[in-house]
């Protein structure tokens, strides 16, 4: 096929939304905020997994610390009748994500798994996609950081450490979801089990707030949680349609 | 080789004016040059008609259709999907369309303006420094010396300070 | 020297500056940029990951004893998670578990053998080979021994459990020395001594936070760090959202909001040190309101007359609609379960509160129930003789070494200097002759060893764990090294064997390993048969448990139970007293167990000093919280430092406005404040330094929550280094909630908690 | 012309050709201080940033933006008023454009050269910029024509071709005359820039036509350029970012704060190279006039900006606005009002704007004002979100003021480099607004003409 041929068979292909339907897994995530302590073991699982950096106190105290999951925590009313919220923050991967069509480079889009992946090599750090997000789970290497001998040795080897200069955020443990392909795939299976592949803060959290899986396959944990009446998605306002479902709360009076 | 009578003038009135009864006599074209453009040579020496406006033109739509088939026609050889939009996405595809319009519409204008303008020169033309400063020069063409004189009378009529001859190499 | 002039000279830093700028961009164009790992987003097809190995080991962050798997790649460890088939973790973990790596290589760890060469607390060791310091501690503990001086060794260790405690006892035993002591700060005396006052038994039972309906908490951070947070958390989740008819209700009684709190339903602030009083409150109104129909019901209904629900208003500030409400949703709600522990049990009456809220367990007849209370039979290893030494016992400790009635002591990775307040134990060491330590990290106490013997970490060594609390039924786990040694050490194990067969003490302890003296210990379990899984040998049984991280017998304790008259009779809970008067010290400090640190074990590890705390998002550093209120009266504002004087120290510390906290309490964290314990750990401010000795009086635990402080502003302030910008939502909605009936029959059922625990 | 002696075309000849090859110490000290500032200023700690990492800036999350965007607008709104302003002068015939706007769109290259240093300051990884180009490469990979960024690569690109190509048209006609009045490697010089102009009537003629069919192309140009700026904020969902007046607003701005600053180079010309003659007091009440309509077009639009903010309502809209009028930078806010929408209104005295030295001090306080408006787009709206619990502050540190103040060093570098190449006012034009010479040339031309 020609390039003009490519183009002309593209022109009448692509002019609409909808590329997302030949995706293979439409990776999603529930979080249920009723089951969530904020105990933050999520956040330890996905420094370990995911090789993010420690920033120490002075980077820390200018704001430059690298958490791609984090615990939002918000306080309601006023001693004695006060309450606080936690709320597990990640990279939602948004389905119409604000992120992805600002960087100039390409160097964050969408894959075939649904997900909002960054790629560090062809990032250039306009920090754009960081300023678009507005969930501010977009963290940018302020430095080459440095891990003191002998910590590196704990470096993920399935994970790259990022240089400074680009940007990154949760890839929902790519390269666990890849694995997980690998072997299902070694077992001649077409797909990947429903809780076959969990990203590290899923698997450790220890209340199972946190849920993954495949949003296509009705059958999966996930699909299920996200038919709950408890789900919303922060931010829904801003239509991003993120792939992150949060289950409400409950709160009842003290009846 | 080509020999030409220069008449510097004071000013552009009676320069255009001796440019003009020159025509008349038979010359061919006659140039004038200036320090400033001179208003009304076109109605003493005739039309000027500018390609430039079509090259600024063909410019405008050939960098209209590249941009556009830069940004929508490599959008289908690059699927990068963002955002949830469609992979041909027209809206902001029209702004890199303008602006390559607008800047190939800038490049053929300047192209276009060097070949009327027949710039840069290749060889060495007619040119009397003083034309860059504040006098007017016409010159003219003079295929001997019998035609030289006649010019130079012409000149020298219309209020020419002085007449030189000066020689084009070939 | 080139003679270059002032010209050249501009024209040399000009060109330099714009050469070196264009060269570096240039560098940067080029430079490979995939050096390391995998960069790819999609890999080629061919491209394979390595392979992982997983090892299955225990956990010793902290008591819980929580299984986990400890991914290994070329010999290296990668991650820590829960091991799935362990019951106490059922493959989850809490990020300090998780931060285990960074203990293992945290590279302020101490690399071989040292002698101190100067004053002790100079700092100055000098590295010795391993030959010369044990002979130099084995000698001297010959000599004693051969002497019959025995008992002037001391061993002090952290809170051990399994074989290696059994080795120390061994070892103890041989050496003629009863001085063997186990010291933890946050071990929960108390709540052993209520156990064993009200139950007959000095063990924790097994609390079903998973199937119970209504949980009161007085004072225990069960999500945070009380005895065993990760495997509460999953009973938490599970009773929330984890059945498909009920929702779990969580009440928290405390006066500083810890996480439990935050998690609970209800949130309630007595005054310090009444909780005790309020759990009689309620039970005095279950009784009295003809809930409680046992047979010892009159003398019930005698021992709570003096805790009517008015006057239990009165004494604790929680209004009497609450105490009924509570009281009654209690006895209603079947199962309901009372736990009690942190702040409420550090008060000088904190066995009689703990005694008071086993009360309450009683009262609602939850004992041995699902979603109660349930007895843990015996653990299948070796007994767990409570070597917890108390405060006073620490105390009774120092005025020995003051006496010079003791030649040696060995410490094993506990920090007395550090933990254990107004004690004098500085100056109590310095009257011993020879100290030795065992700790693989140089701490407080570390620093003023004459000798430091390094152990391994846990994720080097062999040992083995009977959790504490076990969960119903009898469990037991093996730790295996999953890394070879990274440095010069030995684990602790290895070096007490050496130490007892150079001192001569090989005939009874003939073992040459610590591998070798688990595997005889859990031969004997073997041995005893009737195992849940039978293997044809005991190779493949030990083989089995090493892969499998954990082994269990699913035999129940009988949960019939029946309760001493005399202990009903005995119910009571006196006031709280404190330390300093109320006059010129107006606030009582709460000093709570940091949920990122611990008691301070864990400051060394960079993962935990950059996690926010879960409920201020500060990070390193210390800080006093403050209510609102009082800080407004005060004029403080978050960040102002202020020092804090009790009668027995003072400290220096910025001002966090907590809006959870009572007015008149403040809270400050323990665990910063490490002087000697690393790049990542000295910072911050200890407040054990300024706690009063006041303890419980039955059992000589430290009552920590009785000091009495003042606060005074220094006009100086600072930036706290924490991640949370606004506190408040705004009214943005982003953390939604909804009542409870729009979730009922909607919840998830997910395949958690696969091991079931409780009789059924 | 109020001189006293009118002025005759070789005079303007004279002075032009004097202050291209006359160059006294002053000029050398001047040049070799702008020099001296920009490396150390600008390059050096440029330099130190990129070993260090965009952490030796004061940005942090979530302020991922800060000054070099800011400045980064800055210098892009600087350049709007040269070739935009020449350009619609142009085509009105306004004659008082003539004699300042070589040095006006020299502003505009030189402004826009800043700017995208200032883009490749801005930038994690400078070193692979030319990834936002579209060219085939073994990667795989090619640029998002979606992204507003590249939307401003592209205009960006065009518009500095288009502006350089402006000012050099303009030129050749001066370049031919300057040419025949050099000698050495200026003759050189001017010989090759000059392309053989010989101010023939067709060459007069065919520049006169591709002149002003560039300035109907570079209007929409620089109206877009800045739009596109615009859109680099508008186009995200930020609050406070996310508004639709944003394209005008900032064309508006742009062109207000390059307005200021042709004064603050007028002033400076006329001061500093002896121009007095051809910048006088009309060229200051115009563009004095065309201030105070600017500042109250920019005064209208951000009125609208806070009212529309204020009527939606909406939390985060409301809390943006409610932090910008009065939260941490608000004394910013206050001193960029003060100086972009109270000062100027002095414009209305007409003696204020034929008097030099309060048009300078004015001029000055408004692109002052004007870059304390970009660093409040960049500064509040960021440090404010829809997430309460990830709001941060920004203060620039030292490596970013310095650059900033090196920048400036580095514009006048390239301006003093300017105004010794290119006639630094229009011989030609200026030419033609005066009577036609008269009188027999009163002295010998200098130099060696051929």
């Amino acid at each position: 096929m020609s390039i003009l041929d490519r183009i002309a068979d593209g022109w009448r292909k692509y002019r609409k939304p909808g590329y997302y339907d030949e995706f293979d897994y439409h990776w999603g995530m529930t979080v249920d905020l009723d089951r969530c302590t904020g105990c933050e073991a999520c956040v330890t699982a996905c420094q370990s997994e995911n090789n993010l950096p420690i920033v120490g106190e002075k980077a820390f105290a200018e704001g430059r610390e690298v958490k791609w999951i984090r615990i939002e925590r918000y306080w309601e009313g006023e001693f004695p009748d006060v309450k606080l919220r936690f709320i597990p923050m990640l990279c939602q991967h948004c389905d119409s994500a604000p992120c992805e069509t600002v960087c100039p480079v390409s160097a964050t889009y969408h894959n075939q798994d649904g997900l909002n992946t960054q790629v560090y090599n062809r990032c250039i750090g306009t920090r754009s996609c960081a300023v678009y997000c507005p969930y501010e789970v977009r963290y940018f290497n302020f430095y080459d950081h440095h891990w003191d001998s002998p910590l590196d040795q704990q470096l993920n080897p399935d994970v790259t450490v990022r240089e400074k200069g680009v940007m990154e955020k949760c890839t929902f443990c790519i390269q666990r979801i890849r694995q997980a392909k690998d072997v299902a795939k070694d077992d001649g299976r077409r797909r990947v089990r429903d809780g076959e592949v969990q990203p590290a803060c899923v698997q450790t959290c220890p209340t199972q707030a946190l849920v993954f899986g495949d949003r296509k396959d009705p059958e999966s944990q996930v699909s299920k949680l996200m038919n709950n009446p408890r789900t919303y998605r922060v931010l829904d306002e801003l239509n991003t349609d993120s792939s992150v479902v949060y289950l409400k709360k409950v709160e009842d009076d003290h009846a | 080789m080509t020999n030409f009578a220069a008449g510097i003038f004071h000013g552009p009135e009676s320069a255009l004016a001796a440019a003009g009864t020159l025509k008349g006599a038979g010359y061919t074209t006659p140039e004038l040059m200036s320090p400033v453009p001179i208003e009304g040579v076109e109605e003493v020496l005739g039309e000027k008609k500018s390609v430039i406006k079509t090259f600024t033109l063909m410019g405008g739509i050939l960098g209209g259709t590249f941009g556009f088939l830069l940004a929508a026609g490599t959008a289908v050889l690059y699927l990068h999907p963002t955002g949830g939009r469609p992979i041909i996405t027209i809206p902001p595809f029209l702004i890199i369309t303008y602006e390559m319009t607008i800047l190939f519409g800038i490049l053929f204008t300047v192209l276009g303006f060097f070949i009327s303008a027949r710039l840069p020169v290749i060889r060495e033309r007619v040119y009397l420094p003083e034309s860059a400063v504040d006098k007017f020069v016409v010159t003219v063409a003079c295929a001997d010396d019998e035609h030289f004189k006649r010019a130079e009378a012409i000149l020298r009529d219309a209020g020419a300070e002085q007449v030189r001859e000066v020689t084009e190499e070939a | 020297m080139p003679n270059i002039d002032r010209r050249d000279f501009i024209k040399l830093v000009g060109a330099g500056s714009v050469g070196v700028g264009a060269g570096f961009m240039l560098r940067e164009t080029i430079k490979h940029p995939t050096e390391q790992l995998i960069p790819h987003v999609i890999a080629p097809e061919d491209f394979s990951t390595g392979i992982a190995t997983w090892y299955n080991t225990v956990c010793s962050m902290c008591a819980a004893g929580c299984g986990i798997s400890v991914r290994t790649r070329e010999g290296r460890a990668k991650k820590i998670e829960g091991n799935p088939s362990h019951p106490v973790s059922q493959g989850r973990l809490c990020a300090l578990g998780q931060a285990g790596l960074q203990v293992l290589y945290n590279p302020d760890r101490l690399t071989g053998p040292l002698m101190q060469t100067g004053q002790r607390g100079s700092g100055s060791f000098a590295q010795v080979t391993w030959q010369e310091g044990l002979d130099k501690v084995a000698d001297r503990l010959e000599l004693l021994t051969a002497e019959n001086q025995g008992n002037r060794i001391g061993l002090l260790s952290q809170g051990v459990r399994g074989h290696l405690a059994q080795l120390f006892e061994l070892f103890a035993d041989q050496l003629g020395s009863e001085r063997l002591l186990h010291y933890d700060f946050d071990h929960p005396h108390t709540l052993y001594a209520a156990n064993h006052r009200f139950f007959g038994e000095a063990r924790l039972p097994y609390y079903d936070l998973k199937n119970t309906r209504y949980l009161l908490s007085f004072g225990a951070d069960y999500l945070g760090n009380w005895i065993s947070p990760v495997h509460h958390s999953l009973g938490f989740g599970h009773s929330r959202q984890g059945r498909s008819d009920v929702r779990g209700r969580f009440v928290q009684i405390e006066p500083r909001m810890s996480m439990s709190g935050a998690a609970a339903d209800e949130w309630i602030s007595a005054k310090p040190g009444t909780e005790g009083i309020l759990a009689l409150g309620l039970a005095h109104r279950i009784v009295s309101e003809g809930h409680y129909s046992g047979v010892d019901r009159d003398d019930w209904t005698t021992a709570l007359s003096g805790y009517t629900t008015d006057q239990v208003a009165e004494q604790t500030g929680v209004g009497a609609d609450t105490i009924r409400r509570i009281a009654d949703t209690f006895v209603h709600t079947e199962p309901s379960l009372a736990i009690g522990g942190g702040s409420a049990a550090n008060h000088s009456n904190g066995v009689d509160t703990l005694v008071a809220v086993n009360a309450l367990n009683y009262l609602v007849a939850n004992i041995g129930k699902p979603g109660g209370l349930v007895f843990n039979p015996e653990p299948a290893g070796p007994a767990s003789q409570d070597r917890q030494a108390s405060y006073r016992t620490m105390l009774e400790l120092a005025e020995d070494a003051k006496q010079g009635n003791i030649e040696i002591l060995i410490l094993n990775g506990t920090n007395p200097v550090f933990s254990l307040p107004s004690a004098g134990f500085e100056e109590a060491l310095a009257e011993i002759p020879l100290i030795v330590s065992l700790s693989s990290f140089m701490d407080e106490t570390t620093a003023l060893a004459d000798i430091i013997l390094p152990s391994h970490t846990y994720l080097e060594s062999w040992g083995d764990d009977f959790p504490e609390p076990g969960v119903g039924f009898s469990i037991g786990s093996v730790s295996q090294p999953v890394v070879s040694p990274l440095y010069n050490t030995r684990a602790t194990g290895d070096i007490v064997l050496q130490l007892a067969k150079q001192a001569g003490l090989s005939d009874a302890i003939p073992w040459s390993s610590m591998k070798d003296f688990i595997k005889d210990g859990w031969r004997l379990i073997y041995d005893r048969g009737g195992l849940d899984t039978q293997k044809e040998s005991f190779e493949s049984f030990w083989r089995s448990i090493l892969k499998a991280g954990v082994w269990g017998e699913k035999t129940h304790r009988d949960p019939a139970f029946t309760l001493d008259k005399r202990v009903i009779n005995s119910i009571a809970v006196p006031p709280p007293e404190f330390s300093g008067s109320s006059d010129a010290y107006p606030f009582i400090l709460h000093p709570y167990v940091s949920t990122t640190l611990h008691d301070g074990h864990a400051a060394n590890l960079p993962w935990m000093q950059e996690l926010p705390d879960p409920m201020t998002s500060v990070v390193y550093g210390s800080w006093v919280e403050i209510n609102p209120a009082t800080a407004g009266q005060m004029n403080l504002k978050e960040g102002d430092l202020v020092d804090i004087e009790s009668p027995h120290g003072q400290i220096r510390a910025p001002v966090y406005v907590y809006p959870a906290i009572m007015p008149g309490v403040i809270a400050m964290p323990i665990g910063q404040g490490h002087v000697t314990y690393g790049r990542y750990a000295n910072r911050g401010v200890n407040p054990i330094e300024i706690l009063s000795p006041r303890v419980d009086q039955r059992t000589g635990a430290l009552a920590s929550s009785a000091t009495r402080v003042k606060i005074k502003a220094t006009g100086r302030r600072i930036e706290l280094v924490k991640t949370g910008g606004n506190s408040r939502e705004l009214g943005r909605e982003i953390v939604q909630t909804t009542g409870g009936k729009a979730s009922q029959g909607h919840s998830a059922k997910l395949n958690s908690i696969p091991i079931t625990v409780v009789p059924t | 012309m109020p001189e006293a002696k009118e002025l005759q075309y070789a005079d303007i000849h004279r002075d032009v050709v004097r202050s291209i090859v006359e160059t006294g110490p002053k000029y050398y000290i001047t040049l070799g201080t702008a020099i001296f500032v920009t490396l150390l200023c600008f390059f050096f700690p440029w330099f130190y940033q990129l070993y260090y990492g965009i952490g030796a800036a004061g940005l942090n999350h979530p302020q991922v933006w800060g000054t070099y965007l800011a400045s980064f607008i800055f210098w892009i709104g600087l350049s709007h008023s040269g070739t935009l302003l020449s350009c619609v002068l142009h085509l009105t015939n306004s004659s008082w454009r003539k004699a300042m706007y070589r040095s006006a769109e020299a502003m505009t290259l030189f402004s826009l050269v800043v700017a995208f240093t200032f883009v490749m300051v801005h930038l994690g990884r400078p070193w692979f910029i030319h990834w936002s180009l579209p060219y085939p490469n073994q990667m795989e990979m090619w640029p998002n024509f979606r992204s507003p960024l590249l939307f401003d690569v592209m205009a960006i690109t065009t518009y500095l071709t288009g502006s350089a190509i402006f000012i050099y048209m303009g030129s050749i006609p001066d370049f031919a005359a300057v040419r025949d009045r050099t000698i050495g490697w200026r003759n050189t010089m001017y010989t090759l820039l000059s392309l053989g102009w010989r101010g023939t009537d067709r060459e007069w003629h065919r520049l006169h036509w591709a002149y002003t069919f560039l300035a109907v192309l570079i209007i929409p140009l620089a109206v877009s350029v800045h739009s596109i700026v615009s859109w680099d904020f508008a186009l995200s969902i930020v609050p406070a970012l996310h508004q639709t007046i944003f394209a005008p607003y900032f064309v508006v701005g742009a062109i207000y704060s390059g307005t200021a600053g042709i004064v603050t180079v007028m002033f400076i010309l006329r001061k500093y190279m002896d121009f007095g003659q051809y910048i006088t007091k009309v060229h200051f009440d115009n563009l004095g006039k065309l201030l105070l309509v600017l500042s109250l077009i920019w005064t209208y639009i951000n009125m609208v900006e806070l009212f529309t903010g204020w009527y939606s309502g909406a939390s985060t809209e409301h809390e943006a606005l409610q932090y910008k009028l009065f939260g941490y930078y608000a004394p910013l806010y206050w001193e960029m009002i003060l100086f972009c929408a109270v000062a100027p209104l002095l414009c209305i005295s007409k003696r204020f704007r034929t008097s030099f030295v309060p048009m300078l001090i004015l001029s000055i306080a408004v692109n002052i004002g004007m870059y304390t408006e970009r660093f409040l787009i960049v500064g509040t709206s960021l440090s404010r979100q829809y997430l309460p619990d990830a709001w941060g502050l920004y203060v620039p540190s030292l490596v970013e003021l310095s650059i900033i103040l090196g920048s400036f060093a580095l514009f006048s570098t390239f301006f003093l480099i300017f105004v010794k190449i290119f006639p630094s006012v229009s011989m030609y034009e200026v030419k033609e607004t005066m009577s036609t010479p008269k009188t027999e040339p009163e002295a010998p031309p200098e130099g060696n003409p051929a």
